[in-house]
């Protein structure tokens, strides 16, 4: 390993899509943009992934809305959203005028509202659309799509069939499956040009004043660092199942050290989500992180460290002597 | 306590040494160098805390009406928040000592709205409630409001600012449930007569969600607003996360479940659909959409 | 609700077994209770719940065996053990000597090793039987038992067949699926006189230096309170589906309020895992501590709490209202 | 620095305060009141200390040999432990002041073994390592025998016990691998003439697993056995886990997984199968059954 690298190529892509570096936002946890543009400017981001949108405006759940739980915490927003007319034309809006790279969430009740939300977005100026079949908090539990590898590839072809062919688009599973590998494949070949993962677990807290479920919506969604090993492990199976996805990681990041672990996973990008209610800053702060961890570990830039933690110690050893005969060429070249 | 810079509006994030720390009952009144929030603070508005240090397992800020701040001059700027201890994230706060660093975003929410100069007003806090009340009061009076203030709690040790308040305004009332301090009952019974005596115009009122409700009908009675500052639960406290909603009725008639984080803490209580929280009315915008 | 309640029923049973409180060891957490016995008597537990045993010893993975992670670890033990017929004459006959309520674990490669483990404990001193068809750690992933309500069911109803009649099996299941209540009610109807749950969700760490995953066994089991709104989902599901059964909960218990989610959740009695790790006597602590919030909260007796969360809150209010009528009534008997 | 009390042989959990805490270049030294701990302790074992304080997010103890203790007498007894900053864990505990408490569990897994009187020995210990050596060679020296003691680092920032070391023997052996202090080198150099020069019948060690290895090589090839004190990563360290176990050869000739708390942390060199640590070897009793 190399102990000096001065500077690291950050910049990736997600299919088509080239970003100046890997951090984004994660859905539900960032608005759009707007907020934390009080704190940092959007554009500098690897791209801005707003709150799932649905057609029609939309409440949500009743409060309380969330729990703490340890090193994480449930939410069970129920996807309150504007619909997607007052998205186009508000939050739309304000990201294009502030220079954002734009990943927009879509969520539908069936496959025909994913359908009419990619005809809205057709001539919108987005960048990638990430479909999240995975919502865990919509009432139909028995209905989540990325819960069936079927359900999961009807969406995800069609949606694929709607939308403009120059924006590619991402399915957004959950962890709580029996095989996120299945999935990945399914959705794989149903024409996803990526995948992101995960969305948040289902689970439940107990208020012990009221003995009653803590949320409005009984169940609700675990996110934050507690989750962070099941991600990575879903990260590590789904680059295994489709190597050559392009994966958006996410799940529990907080530091530039946890983005690196899904990075060598086999992710090309990565969502900060609930790290934000804690540090909105922090999306920023990771990019700094997350480029001086590469240093310390002598990359050359972010794309050779996607997935190397796949690879044998022989190869890793290979990839640095590699990069060291380049090193020492070029010592010698400017002699 | 307080002079209001202009106002700066955007939140900021700091870390802030705590300058002093004081018990007052059941509460601890913290006093943080914070000049980037002391500076853009207005009444009403709250600070969010971070809670349990490095390798916390508590992921969320713990929200906190702002009492007040000194903005910078020959010192560093400093705020002041007043806690009670709650759970695992206050009961953290109540073991810090002075010099120890806090990490704060704020200021966050509205701040109380500000009538014409000279509307006679009452205030009405609970338990610590009185806390963002009390620089409101300064605010007001420099404005040359008549000023009466009504402070409440369960019992004598959770009354906050009793001192402070009648150094401002000369006399006021106290209540409490079991009558350890001041009259026995509630903040409610006294109003009426103040906001007769004084002729107010307006009312402002922090505490319980009971409470605030009760003051809003109290104040609809009347005919005159009341300004409530609401206490949801919430994960950011900076608009993005959507857990702090409360149905609250819009100028245009219509029912939407709104942020009280950026679009609160302060509400006409008049548009608050008390009866209707932690549920989903049917008319609300959007129910029909889930 | 009451403010005083001197004393609180704590016993409780699972099946036909009666414990004499809710609070037992998981399995893999307390070896056979000897090294605990150090701290306290293993006798005043609800039981000790040994390490899954196999037929025959078993060296289990190669080290690192753990990771630590936000609020839980990763363990990739992979089942090291002595085998059945060293655990009988060494470890069955400690716990009996000890006076230990004794739950005994079984784990297999196949159905017919499940059934032999149960015919070779058909005679020995054992209160309950808990199948293990569901440990994660296990190199064949694809064919863990609890993933497939088929599998899980044939080794359920064989194991019911061979066990002595008068011993109780308790299926554990694994939450790592699409739909827990799906295999809860196959494992029911294949004759489990209860269910164990949860066992670890699969994870994964990737160590910083290395590059490499941290774990032997790449993928490991996470534990621990970050688990645990997961935990106390799956009993409430699980209570929903089989209300009939009883279930022994666990995931992420450290506190006698942790403890009590659960059984407002519908668990009969709780097993502590890895908080034992950080405290040796927390089982112990948690009887006091469970103890105290049922008292605080005004319930007669632990089965009064068990499944109380989902009472609607009329129904709640009318227990507490008959236990003050009850009381109303001694009183005036009295005089 | 010790006087040996019967060992009592059960381990205890008890919450203990700092009295003391010394920086030693790059180590801090705990010395922690807990009499249980200290009444039962024998050179060898360890101690497992909770960090992170209430609502941390780190579960695990963690693991530290124990340098010394001092058995209740006047005062109430207590331990020593030295420990460097690596981890979360460890930087936690460098935060900690004296007066605080301490989480702790002990005396943990088997000690040193004891030789018959007068048995000559030579003690290498690598940086922090020599912590657990010096009470040993404190029970040696008491029991006739002659003792010379090696200590190494990499550098001079990382030697441990140097002047504790030096007056207890007069004069010790220093190698750092940079040659900032003593010889440069490895402790395994100056072993060879250590133990010819002594007429050594046994080694003592302690540090990292590669130096563990190097030192039972040397002392194998003297045909005498090297008792080392091992460092794996240990979840529960009370033997219920099976997270920390090392391919050790037993007796009998077979080779098994064993758990390096309970059954360690003080093996013999010569049984460890150093080459297969990290791997199932096909040998290993019970790998037939995975
Ligand atoms: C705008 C606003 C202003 C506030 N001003 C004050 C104040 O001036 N003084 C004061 O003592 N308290 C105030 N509170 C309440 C304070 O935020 C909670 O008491 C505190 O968050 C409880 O944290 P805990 O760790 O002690 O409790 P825990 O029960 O451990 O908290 C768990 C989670 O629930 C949230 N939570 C719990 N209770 C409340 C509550 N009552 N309101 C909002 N969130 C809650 C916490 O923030 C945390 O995320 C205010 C709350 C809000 C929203
Ligand atoms: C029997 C024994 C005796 C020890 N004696 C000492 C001593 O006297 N002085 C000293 O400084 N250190 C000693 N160690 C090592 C010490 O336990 C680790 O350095 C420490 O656990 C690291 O914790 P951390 O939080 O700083 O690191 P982190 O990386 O945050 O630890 C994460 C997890 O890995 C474990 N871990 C990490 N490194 C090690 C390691 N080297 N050995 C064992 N577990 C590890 C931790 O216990 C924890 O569970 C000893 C270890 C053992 C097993
Ligand atoms: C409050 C909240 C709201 C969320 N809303 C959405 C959403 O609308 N659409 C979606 O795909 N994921 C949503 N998520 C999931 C996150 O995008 C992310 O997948 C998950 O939280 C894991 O990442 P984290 O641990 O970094 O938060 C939400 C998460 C939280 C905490
Ligand atoms: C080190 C370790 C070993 C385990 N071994 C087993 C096992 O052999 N059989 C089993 O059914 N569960 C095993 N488990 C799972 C636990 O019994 C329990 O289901 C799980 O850890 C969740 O509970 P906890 O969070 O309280 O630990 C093991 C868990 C740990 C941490
Ligand atoms: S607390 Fe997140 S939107 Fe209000
Ligand atoms: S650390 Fe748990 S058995 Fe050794």
């Amino acid at each position: 390993m190399r102990t000096t690298q001065p500077t690291v190529d950050l910049r990736t892509s997600l299919a088509s899509v080239q970003l100046a570096n890997p951090v984004l936002t994660a859905s539900g946890c960032a608005a759009a943009g707007k907020e934390l543009g009080q704190f940092f400017d959007v554009a500098d981001l690897g791209g801005i992934v707003t709150k799932s949108i649905m057609m029609r405006p939309r409440s949500g759940r009743a409060t309380p809305r969330m729990a703490e739980t340890p090193s994480g915490m449930l939410n069970s927003i129920g996807l309150q959203g504007p619909g997607i007319d007052s998205f186009i034309a508000n939050d739309l809006k304000w990201l294009k005028d502030n220079g954002a790279r734009t990943v927009v969430s879509i969520a539908g009740h069936n496959t025909d509202e994913f359908v009419n939300l990619a005809k809205r977005l057709y001539n919108q100026p987005i960048d990638l659309l990430e479909v999240n079949i995975s919502c865990p908090n919509v009432e139909s539990r028995g209905q989540v799509f990325a819960c069936d590898p079927l359900a999961a590839s009807r969406v995800i072809s069609a949606v694929r069939r709607a939308a403009n062919p120059n924006v590619p688009i991402f399915a957004k599973l959950t962890p709580d499956v029996t095989d996120i590998a299945a999935i990945a494949r399914s959705v794989a070949d149903a024409g996803a040009d990526g995948i992101s993962l995960i969305n948040t677990l289902l689970g439940m807290v107990i208020d012990l004043d009221t003995l009653r479920p803590a949320l409005g919506g009984i169940t609700g969604g675990l996110s934050g660092p507690a989750i962070r090993p099941v991600a990575v492990r879903c990260v590590w199976q789904v680059h295994q199942a489709v190597p050559h996805l392009p994966l958006l990681g996410m799940g529990g990041i907080k530091t530039g050290r946890d983005a690196l672990e899904f990075i060598l996973a086999g992710a090309c990008a990565v969502s900060v989500g609930t790290a934000v209610f804690h540090d909105p800053t922090a999306p920023m702060r990771i990019i700094g992180e997350l480029r001086d961890e590469l240093a310390l570990r002598g990359f050359a830039s972010l794309t050779d460290a996607v997935g190397f933690a796949h690879k044998s110690a022989a190869e890793q050893d290979g990839y640095f002597a590699g990069l060291a005969r380049a090193d020492a060429a070029a010592i010698a070249g400017e002699r | 306590m307080t002079e209001l810079a202009t106002p700066q509006y955007k939140p900021v994030q700091e870390t802030g040494e705590i300058f002093d720390l004081t018990r007052f009952g059941e509460y601890l009144q913290f006093t943080v160098v914070a000049p980037g929030i002391a500076e853009a603070y207005r009444p009403g508005q709250f600070v969010a805390v971070a809670v349990g240090g490095a390798d916390t397992s508590m992921l969320l800020r713990r929200s906190f009406a702002l009492y007040g701040v000194k903005p910078g001059g020959d010192y560093a700027g400093t705020i002041q928040f007043v806690i009670a201890a709650k759970g695992k994230g206050t009961r953290w706060l109540f073991d810090r000592r002075p010099g120890d660093s806090l990490d704060l975003v704020g200021p966050l929410g509205v701040p109380f709205p500000v009538p014409r100069n000279g509307t006679p007003a009452v205030l009405v806090g609970g338990g610590y409630g009185t806390a963002p009340l009390l620089p409101m009061a300064e605010l007001l009076i420099a404005a040359d409001s008549e000023v009466e203030m009504i402070i409440g709690a369960a019992t004598a040790d959770r009354l906050f600012g009793q001192l402070p308040a009648k150094r401002l305004l000369g006399k006021i009332t106290v209540t409490t449930d079991d009558g350890s301090a001041g009259q026995r009952g509630w903040v409610t019974d006294p109003l009426p007569s103040a906001i007769e005596r004084l002729g107010a115009e307006i009312v402002y009122a922090c505490g319980p969600m009971g409470m605030l409700r009760a003051v809003g009908e109290v104040a609809k009675a009347h005919a005159i607003p009341a300004q409530v500052a609401v206490e949801e639960s919430m994960a950011c406290g900076i608009g993005v996360c959507m857990t702090c909603v409360l149905p609250v009725r819009g100028s245009d008639g219509v029912s939407r479940f709104v942020r009280s984080c950026v679009e609160g803490p302060v509400f006409d209580a008049g548009r608050i659909r008390w009866a209707d929280v932690g549920s989903v009315p049917a008319d609300l915008f959007g129910a029909d959409g889930n």
